[in-house]
């Protein structure tokens, strides 16, 4: 890269301020007569290797940053985040009843689902449409993906615990049942 | 704005352009042509005083603060032309080199604002690219969950909805229709008053004792109400009797 | 102008990709690990003598237009906006003295100021409140900001124009030290 010719900064200058691409003659206009062409060139040649190139579309010039850089300009920053309760028990009904509906998902969990919940879902690469359901209005149907057995370690849907071992689990109590039995656990531990 | 310095000037007086007493006072200053450090502050005082008495007989509206400064400045003159008076603080040597050091420090601020408006500036004297592609940062949530999360959460979700059965352990108990028909039974055969105690099946003890007293109690109390029976009790939670009715 | 290495060619790719001034630590964000220091100082030099200029404005970088070639590119719309004389001392004021409270300007320049003139500055996104001074009253305290080295070319407050000489003069001191010193200066000349 040689050092430039006073030509050569003005046009460089110029091009680098200018808010759309510029022609020849508009660059002229700037930086008055001369071998403006010959200018163009010589940057060409000297941001060839560089971030930047100076290129050509149509009659105009400008700069732009390297093309085999672009994937520098966009950064990806992945962030662990923990599914919200809403998504974690959508996720559960989607996986035990699948394919299912979304009013099938908010009959089931007895409270509606946001447009988020789902959508959380299918980013997370767990959940995708599986068809729609030949009823009035042909609702989209869900159903968990390939990458949802990968993340929980299942080798198929069968894998999942079904409802008598959920049951022995106690993983079926209701809450202020279990809450009751701890209750009486303590008295019991008291006496 | 040029500062006074001769009679012809007089008539361009234009308070308009002096940003208070202090500025007028630094522009005289400037008029004296020294380094401010070596300003005759007498001189810059009689200026001052000149000014503002011309401006009157103009009759110029001067505003208050330079009217304070011109009655601060004729007692600075004052002090500064009559012999020195040891008891005076501060002195006029003092209050002079403070008018001086302030006269210094605006001076100063004026001179670097000009540098500083001079500069070659960015986006007047120089530019950034104007067309930047832009730099994103893509924030990319990686979603995480356990197993264990997903099988609580649908036992939960099955919990909360499904019907619950609710199952009541069996206890032992009396009801009214038997200690009705227990009692109605019995009485027939009591004349004296008896203690409603009688009236419990044999043997019966712990929660089915209870369970009978209770149910008994009611039934002697509705078959009273049908006249079937009567009751005495000499004082709240005293022995209740039962007997036939005469 | 050597070829660049990989590592310079990103830096001065994502800085000229840049829509505001950056600090190395976000460069770094783009581009990975390596020595972003070292390859803003090759960048430096590569620039020094181009039409564009790699520049330091406290702690971020920026490319800019070369200072000489402003002829060829200044704008006049700047012009709309400018500075009330009132506005360039406060400025000045700020930037040499900050952190200083309303009663300190007001101080120095020997009249109020209106309540324009900080909004202004403020607006233009030059001057921005710092906190506040622990006396009676507690009065906000002004300081300068990124923008304002970046729109006057200044890589840190240090270089403010004279701010050296002023500093050595006494003349950024309170009013009552400088008085101090001048007074023992002047006894010692009576002497």
């Amino acid at each position: 890269m040689s050092p430039p010719d006073d030509l050569a900064r003005a046009v460089e200058a110029v091009l680098f301020a200018a808010s759309e691409p510029m022609t020849v003659d508009a660059i002229r206009a700037h930086v008055g007569e001369g071998d403006v062409a010959g200018a163009l060139r010589a940057l060409v040649a000297d941001y060839a290797e560089r971030g930047i190139n100076l290129v050509r579309r149509g009659e105009r010039w400008h700069f732009e940053t390297a093309p085999d850089l672009a994937h520098l300009l966009r950064r990806d920053r992945e962030e662990a985040r923990k599914l919200s309760r809403a998504g974690i028990e959508t996720l559960a009904i989607i996986a035990y009843h699948e394919p299912v509906t979304r009013a099938e998902i908010e009959a089931i969990r007895g409270v509606q689902i946001s447009k988020g919940t789902l959508d959380v879902l299918m980013e997370a690469g767990w959940v995708r449409p599986a068809g729609r359901r030949e009823v009035p209005g042909r609702p989209l149907m869900f159903a968990t993906t390939a990458g949802f057995l990968d993340h929980f370690g299942l080798e198929s849907r069968r894998d999942l615990p079904g409802i008598d071992d959920l049951k022995a689990a106690g993983l079926l109590d209701p809450v202020d049942l279990a809450f009751d039995q701890l209750a009486v656990e303590k008295s019991d531990e008291d006496d | 704005m040029s500062p006074l310095t001769d009679e012809a000037d007089t008539l361009t007086l234009d308070l308009d352009g002096w940003e208070g007493p202090l500025d007028l006072l630094l522009a005289l200053a400037r008029s004296q042509k020294v380094d401010l450090k070596q300003i005759s502050i007498l001189a810059l005082v009689e200026q001052y005083l000149l000014y503002v008495d011309r401006a009157r007989s103009l009759r110029l509206e001067l505003a208050a603060d330079y009217l304070v400064m011109a009655a601060w400045l004729a007692y600075l003159k004052s002090g500064l032309l009559l012999p020195r008076d040891p008891e005076i603080e501060p002195s006029p040597e003092e209050l002079a080199l403070r008018l001086q050091i302030r006269l210094e420090r605006l001076n100063a601020m004026r001179e670097a604002g000009a540098r500083l408006m001079a500069r070659d500036r960015l986006g007047r004297d120089v530019f950034a690219r104007a067309m930047p592609e832009g730099l994103r940062t893509v924030r990319k949530a990686r979603w995480t969950a356990e197993i264990y999360d997903l099988i609580a959460a649908y036992g939960r979700v099955s919990a909360r909805t499904r019907p619950v059965l609710h199952v009541v352990h069996d206890r032992q108990v009396m009801t009214l229709e038997a200690a009705m028909e227990r009692v109605s039974g019995l009485i027939g055969a009591t004349i004296e008053w008896s203690m409603i105690e009688h009236f419990l099946p044999d043997g019966a003890s712990g929660p089915f004792r209870k369970s009978a007293l209770a149910s008994s109690f009611l039934a002697a109390l509705e078959l009273a109400r049908q006249g079937r029976v009567e009751l005495a009790q000499k004082s709240p939670f005293a022995p209740l009797y039962l007997r036939a009715p005469t």
